[in-house]
């Protein structure tokens, strides 16, 4: 018995991983958060400062393998933005994959507030370029992006005539599963002092916080449990009634984690019985 | 001679990249550059070595009928359907940039544009080069556009004025002088790179680049338009950009977002159920190594996943209040900071130690396993 | 009589405004340090008493024409150096063209009084030969590469060299009897980087030996390979093998080749080549990222040896987990020479023992004297260019 | 069109899945795709960046520009390039070794002195530096520090840069005004009669707390905010600085106690303004951070031993390595813990995937 569960075969393991993490995103089960995080309170505190009309850009840095953790962020963010009368812009700086991505979240979300194009928000998509483009942009974003995504020269989009470069923009947010928010910090932030904030996956986040105690960034969401506290502060605020998948998703991380570690648990268990019962044996 | 040269060829080559390291002068910059293209055009010419290997190895296995060998006649279907995409999206011709009145046709003959016909096409929206040359292709008509360039002295306030986006109306007269039509400053874009610059507007680019107060002015692109072949319904005559085999057309688009990207995905999904079954067999108490293994792994987890370290945690050891708030994360981060950090620190050194010596290994030409030796 | 007398005038009232106040003194312009000239010049002058703004004036030399100002800058926004000077950088210069400058005082009052310094000597941004914050890197390599080439002579000369033991390297041998008992092939994955990376030369060497054992055990050695130009380096590396075992026909161009350069394509193949053609060994060695883990797992499901090691430090925990042996960090560079115990390879080993010493000691001494406060040796790693 | 996508993208999503199970055809069948597709991906990439992008253009614009030199360059590549194709005639195939030696050496070169910078002298500088800056004042306060005493305007000053300053904290000037050291401590108590425990949950600044603070001297400034924390008796009070509050037997209690040494020097960059760096003093940091440092510091020296190769881990060496490894061991199980996060995370992507596209094949 100690043995079978000792020497178990992977794809039991396979399963219970399949199960833990298939029935709560059926079942949609969400994990309430109970406490903000700093990071996520300040961007939050950040955005709940700002007068309507005041411009946030949105940089979609992050591929099609990583959405679920970056996604939600961005549907709380741009809830949040749109329920406070901002005007977005969306650009994909480092990553052409998810330019699709991105437009059509924006699109559900500003019909959710009945937001119209053009006036109220923009996309401007991907420009292959690097890093120019991000310095160019301090001095004219139509250098960069002549035309929007859907090839509309940015003088015909009414919010774009008032908005040259970064002067223009109250805050620009990073989400990034690349290696992007490095250059934002060192040349948005560092030439331009453009006011930063990043939404970056689980992983990357411990190495960002000292940028957040440095003053770089006014803060960061750390990958679900990020978006799940975005999603409770926009909720409480009443700012949306659509529950996010943020908090779906960190449920399921949640149960996850928890079999994992039960597993370990359990097989360590059975492994100290079983070197008992050799030792006895011997 | 076979050996040596190539040994020579790199030590020589390492060596000089070194020195450039220090020396912050232009020149070594430019070498920099120039040895970075070289790089990137020998990997364009490798790139055709391996998909000759690749062909060649799944040709075997079909002319073989090794086992699975049916497998290989999706590799090449695979192959095909890109390219294909791309094809196809090269043929449907992409957005009509003006239209012409049908009863022009006859005004299109070999030879420079007639008035007539480029007043039409102005008057479609279309900002047409000074000079261009009409030629029929079959049923079409190529509009290409003669190259000009011609260089003039830079002052430093043109050169600080384009630098700012502007343009200089010292610089716009030049244009004018040789009856190159520059639009309004709005209409025309500048994009600054460096010391180059590119004057962009509706069908007209500009590559400006200043040497030696001398400022060259170039077109470094062709405004190819190609007028249909059939009439549209109007009657008149659509005209085409010229075309661009692309990654960015719609069915490549579609072949990427419906085929590779699901497959991709998956594929990097797989790795929450391998790292799953790796936990199981790595974190047992076999050891003292594996011990420490196995806690720090749990803890992070624990930490991890919000359900416990929030929820869990404060029902348990809510109570107690000398524990500072939000305990758990303070000691994941902990753990990553303190003793992860330099952990990994000191990897990292002992394998930056370890690069150079492999570096200089080869630049002084004892390892020379690269040669097959 | 008229005329001195007017000249005497005159000469008071230019004295007096003079007096009023003083031309900015020691106006010097040097090119600024370790750039390629396009930073421009720095001008530098004692502050002048009672001045709240200085213009900086600009003409080029050789030229008849007058100086023109390229820059205000109030008194309290100049940068000050610590011996009082004052600094301004003028970044509008061409490169190569040969500039004089004045600085000038300005006062708020209406009258503005200016005081103009003399010229300064003739000055050019050019472009620098030596970036001197980097010296200290320079010092590095310089005996990096000194200690090496002794080490070299050294094991010419017949010096014994020790190498401690690596234990994952112990288990080669063993793996690949295995492989032959079995008769089954060995699998051997180079990393997901080209040859112009350390960690993939690194691996090709350790290649090299593995095949040269394996060969003369008549063992299979398959290397799908990520990188095109990798592959024709193992091709051509495994031939020279064959040959020298006096195997040329163990080599074949089909056992060498290139799947992918897509990342999760290629693993996609290599799982499914190790889970059918069931290898007795498999050797991950180079440069991995993600995959790593998926690589590893796969391979141990069908029941082989995984032998690993990268320089990837954020895909070594995910090898020491699932693999049976691993190479730690730079033993993954060291591995080549130790398998094929050659005597100046070691040596080179030798030298970077002794460069880690270096850096062992300048560690504590320097940490010990920052502690006192004392930071010069901190300052000597310090990489803020 | 659209639906078609979402069925091939659930098959092959579901083919790659059943290889957990075991090799089946519907995964050899995705992987042989995938392998095809990927390799037709990259030949359009190759051909629109790579033939015409970097070559072709490139070439195209030196020659019509006349730029002999850069034609020349472009050309000598492409040559450099066809020289692998050399390796299938057997007279000359040696000839491929030199676009082998090109690369080899462009990637030694370039990694040697990048290597130095990035990853040794980065590391060492920021294992060996127990003094970091927490802040930096204006150059024009030294008169106000040689007072020795914290005034109104020197609060501010400190306030300015984010730092605390109450008029009990003490100045001593040390090394002929070179140095400064500045010993605060901000402690009260206050009963609770003053805070009405209800304000506090309504995220409001309670007077009789504000008073509070004004009495122990530090301004709270209009933007405080006051976090609470679910389990009771905790509040924290989050201004240019944070301050945490804890209920002590019917008292709420705050006491925040931190030594700054004020010490003049010039920047690291070559501008050599001349600024004022507030350190929290090595001995005067809390004895954590010290341990933390310290730690740190004895974990890379132990951690380097176990790398050396030329001496038998025996001994004192050996005892250090094996401390090395215990740092290694930790290290290591931390950064695969911290990873499984980010791994679930891309699972869940599929499984919300299939989630959503299901469904929607039934216009559901």
């Amino acid at each position: 018995m100690i043995q079978k569960l000792l020497s178990l075969d992977r794809r039991w393991i396979f399963l219970i991983i399949a199960v833990v993490v298939f029935v709560p995103a059926i079942l949609k089960i969400p994990v309430p958060v109970s406490t903000i995080s700093n990071s996520t309170q300040q961007l939050y505190d950040t955005i709940e400062g700002f007068e309507p009309g005041e411009v946030v850009m949105i940089s979609l840095d992050y591929g099609p393998s990583s959405m679920a953790e970056l996604q939600p962020q961005l549907t709380a963010l741009l809830h949040h933005c749109f329920a406070k009368d901002l005007r977005v812009i969306g650009i994909n700086w480092a990553v052409f994959d998810s330019v699709l991505l991105g437009q059509n979240e924006f699109d559900r979300v500003a019909r959710l507030h009945g937001k119209t194009y053009g006036p109220d928000y923009c996309y401007l998509g991907y420009k292959p370029g690097g890093l120019p483009n991000l310095l160019d942009m301090g001095k004219d974003i139509s250098s960069v992006y002549p035309k929007d995504v859907h090839n509309k020269s940015l003088t015909d989009i009414p919010m774009m005539k008032a908005i040259k470069n970064y002067d223009h923009i109250s805050l620009v947010v990073d989400l990034a599963s690349v290696g992007s928010p490095p250059f934002w910090i060192n040349y948005v932030y560092g030439r331009f002092q453009q006011t930063l904030a990043l939404g970056v996956t689980g992983v990357m986040i411990s190495e960002l916080y000292p940028a957040l105690d440095a003053g770089q960034i006014v803060g960061i969401l750390p990958g679900l449990l990020g978006a799940a506290e975005y999603e409770y502060l926009i909720q409480d605020a009443n700012y949306t009634m659509e529950g996010g998948d943020g908090a779906t998703g960190m449920g399921i991380q949640s149960f996850l984690h928890v079999a994992l570690i039960l597993i370990i648990v359990f097989c360590n268990i059975a492994f100290f019985i079983d070197r008992r019962n050799r030792s006895n044996i011997a | 001679m076979k050996r040596q040269i190539p040994i020579i060829l790199c030590s020589l080559l390492g060596f000089c990249l070194v020195v450039r390291y220090f020396i912050p002068h232009r020149l070594s910059q430019d070498f920099e550059s120039t040895v970075n293209d070289w790089v990137r055009i020998l990997a364009v010419f490798a790139f055709v070595i391996g998909l000759g290997s690749l062909i060649r190895v799944h040709l075997r296995r079909i002319a073989m009928k090794v086992s699975h060998w049916q497998y290989s006649i999706v590799v090449f279907v695979g192959l095909l359907l890109m390219p294909l995409a791309a094809l196809v999206d090269f043929v449907k011709t992409p957005n009509q940039l003006a239209s012409l009145p049908a009863n022009l046709t006859s005004k299109l003959q070999n030879g420079p544009l007639s008035a007539t016909v480029r007043q039409a096409l102005t008057e479609g929206g279309l900002s047409l080069p000074p000079v261009v040359t009409v030629e029929s292709v079959g049923k079409r008509w190529k509009i290409q556009e003669q190259r000009q360039q011609f260089a003039t002295d830079a002052s430093s306030e043109i050169i600080t004025q384009l630098d700012q986006g502007k343009i200089d109306t010292i610089l716009r007269q030049k244009f004018s002088v040789r009856d190159l039509q520059l639009p309004e400053s709005i209409e025309v874009t500048v994009q600054s790179k460096g010391r180059r610059w590119l004057l962009e507007s509706g069908a007209l680019w500009y590559l400006l680049t200043h040497q030696k107060q001398i400022l060259t002015v170039s077109r470094d692109t062709t405004a190819a338009y190609i007028v249909g072949p059939n009439p549209v319904r109007s009657g008149d005559l659509p005209v085409y950009a010229s075309r661009k085999f692309s990654k960015q057309g719609s069915s490549v688009n579609w072949l990427f977002l419906n085929v590779y990207v699901p497959l991709d995905a998956t594929m990097f999904s797989l790795l929450a159920f391998f790292i799953a079954s790796a936990a199981y067999r790595a974190f047992r108490a076999r050891t003292m190594d594996a011990t420490l293994l196995l806690l720090a792994g749990v803890i992070l987890m624990f930490a991890n996943a919000p359900l416990l370290a929030n929820q869990f945690w404060h029902s348990i050891f809510g109570g107690l209040n000398f524990l500072p708030d939000a305990f758990p994360t303070l000691v994941k981060d902990w753990i990553l900071q303190v003793p992860g950090m330099a952990a990994r620190r000191a990897i990292q050194i002992g394998l930056a130690l370890g690069a150079i010596s492999q570096s200089l290994r080869i630049l002084l030409g004892i390892d020379r396993a690269w040669m097959g030796e | 009589m008229k005329y001195r007398l007017i000249t005497l005038l005159l000469g008071i009232f230019l004295s007096m405004t003079s007096w009023a106040i003083e031309p900015p003194t020691e106006v010097r312009a040097v090119d600024v340090p370790s750039d390629d000239g396009s930073e421009g010049i720095q001008i530098t002058w004692n502050p002048a008493i009672g001045s709240t703004a200085y213009r900086i004036l600009r003409r080029e030399a050789f030229s008849a024409d007058e100086p023109t100002e390229i820059g205000e800058i109030p008194a309290d926004q100049a940068e000050h150096l610590k011996d009082g000077r004052l600094r301004y950088i003028d970044q509008t210069t061409q490169i190569k063209t040969a500039y004089v400058y004045q600085v000038a005082t300005s006062t708020d009052d209406s009258d503005d009084v200016t005081a103009t310094s003399e010229e300064t000597a003739i000055v050019k941004a050019v472009g620098n030969l030596f970036h001197r914050k980097k010296s200290w890197i320079l010092v590095f390599i310089v005996t990096f590469t000194a200690l090496t080439l002794v080490f070299i002579q050294l094991a010419r000369s017949g010096r014994k060299m020790f190498i401690r033991n690596i234990s994952a390297l112990d288990a080669v041998e063993e793996s690949v009897g295995r492989a032959t008992e079995m008769g089954r092939p060995i699998f051997f994955i180079p990393g997901l980087q080209g040859l112009d990376s350390p960690a993939t030369i690194a691996a090709i060497n350790i290649f090299e030996s593995v095949a040269s054992e394996a060969i003369q055990d008549q063992t299979r050695m398959v290397a799908p390979s990520f990188d095109p130009i990798v592959m024709n380096v193992m091709q051509s590396s495994l031939k020279e093998v064959c040959t020298a075992a006096g195997r040329p026909d163990m080599y074949s161009e089909d056992d060498v080749f290139f799947v992918n350069d897509r990342q999760f394509a290629y693993v996609a193949a290599v799982d499914g080549m190790i889970a059918r053609d069931k290898p007795a060994t498999v050797f991950l060695q180079g440069y991995f990222y993600a995959e790593s883990l998926i690589l590893a797992e796969v391979a141990h499901s069908i029941g082989a040896i995984q032998i690993a090691g990268t320089s990837s430090d954020t895909q070594l925990p995910f090898f020491i987990a699932a693999c049976d042996y691993t190479l730690i960090g730079e033993e993954l560079f060291a591995a080549g020479a130790y398998i094929k115990k050659d005597a100046l390879q070691l040596g080179t080993l030798k030298a970077q023992d002794l460069v880690k010493l270096l850096l062992f000691g300048l560690m504590v001494l320097g940490g010990f004297l920052v502690v006192l406060d004392i930071n010069w040796i901190l300052n000597l790693f310090s990489t803020t260019l | 069109m659209a639906t078609l996508g979402t069925l091939i993208g659930i098959a092959l999503t579901l083919c790659v899945f059943s290889f957990l199970y075991k090799d089946n055809p519907f995964y050899t069948f995705a992987e042989h795709l995938f392998v095809g597709l990927a390799a037709g991906y990259s030949i359009i990439v190759q051909i629109e960046d790579g033939f015409i992008g970097t070559i072709w253009q490139r070439l195209e614009l030196s020659i019509h520009q006349g730029k002999t030199t850069e034609m020349m360059i472009i050309l000598v590549a492409i040559c450099t390039g066809l020289l692998f194709f050399t390796q299938f005639i057997p007279d000359v195939s040696w000839l491929v070794r030199i676009p082998f030696a090109i690369t080899i050496g462009y990637g030694a070169g370039f990694a040697i002195p990048y290597t130095v910078e990035q990853d040794i002298f980065k590391h060492v500088y920021s294992t060996i530096r127990f003094n970091e800056t927490q802040s930096s004042l204006k150059d024009n306060i030294t008169d106000l520090l040689n007072q020795g005493e914290s005034t109104a305007d020197l609060q501010l000053q400190f306030k300015d840069s984010g730092l605390v300053l109450t008029p009990k904290a003490e100045i001593k000037t040390l090394k002929a005004s070179r140095k400064w050291e500045i010993r605060d401590r901000l402690q009260f108590t206050i009963n609770d009669s003053q805070v009405n425990q209800d304000k506090l949950n309504q995220k409001e600044m309670p007077d009789g707390l504000k008073l509070a603070f004004a009495k122990a001297g530090f301004e709270l400034s209009p933007t405080t905010k006051i976090k609470i924390w679910k389990h009771d008796h905790r509040w924290q009070i989050t201004d240019n600085r944070t301050f945490d509050l804890r209920r002590l037997n019917g008292k709420l209690v705050l006491d925040e106690q931190w030594v700054y040494t004020v010490k003049r020097e010039m920047k690291p960059k070559e501008t050599q303004v001349e600024v004022l760096n507030v350190y929290v003093d090595f001995f005067h940091r809390g004895g954590w951070q010290v341990f933390n440092m310290c730690l740190i510091f004895v974990g890379v020296i132990c951690t380097l031993t176990y790398f050396f190769f030329s001496v038998e881990h025996r001994g004192v060496v050996g005892g250090i390595s094996k401390v090395g490894v215990i740092f290694i061991m930790v290290g290591f199980g931390a950064a695969f813990g911290n990873t499984v996060m980010g791994r679930v995370s891309l699972l869940i992507g599929r499984v919300t995937f299939l989630i959503k596209a299901i469904p929607s094949l039934f216009g559901g």
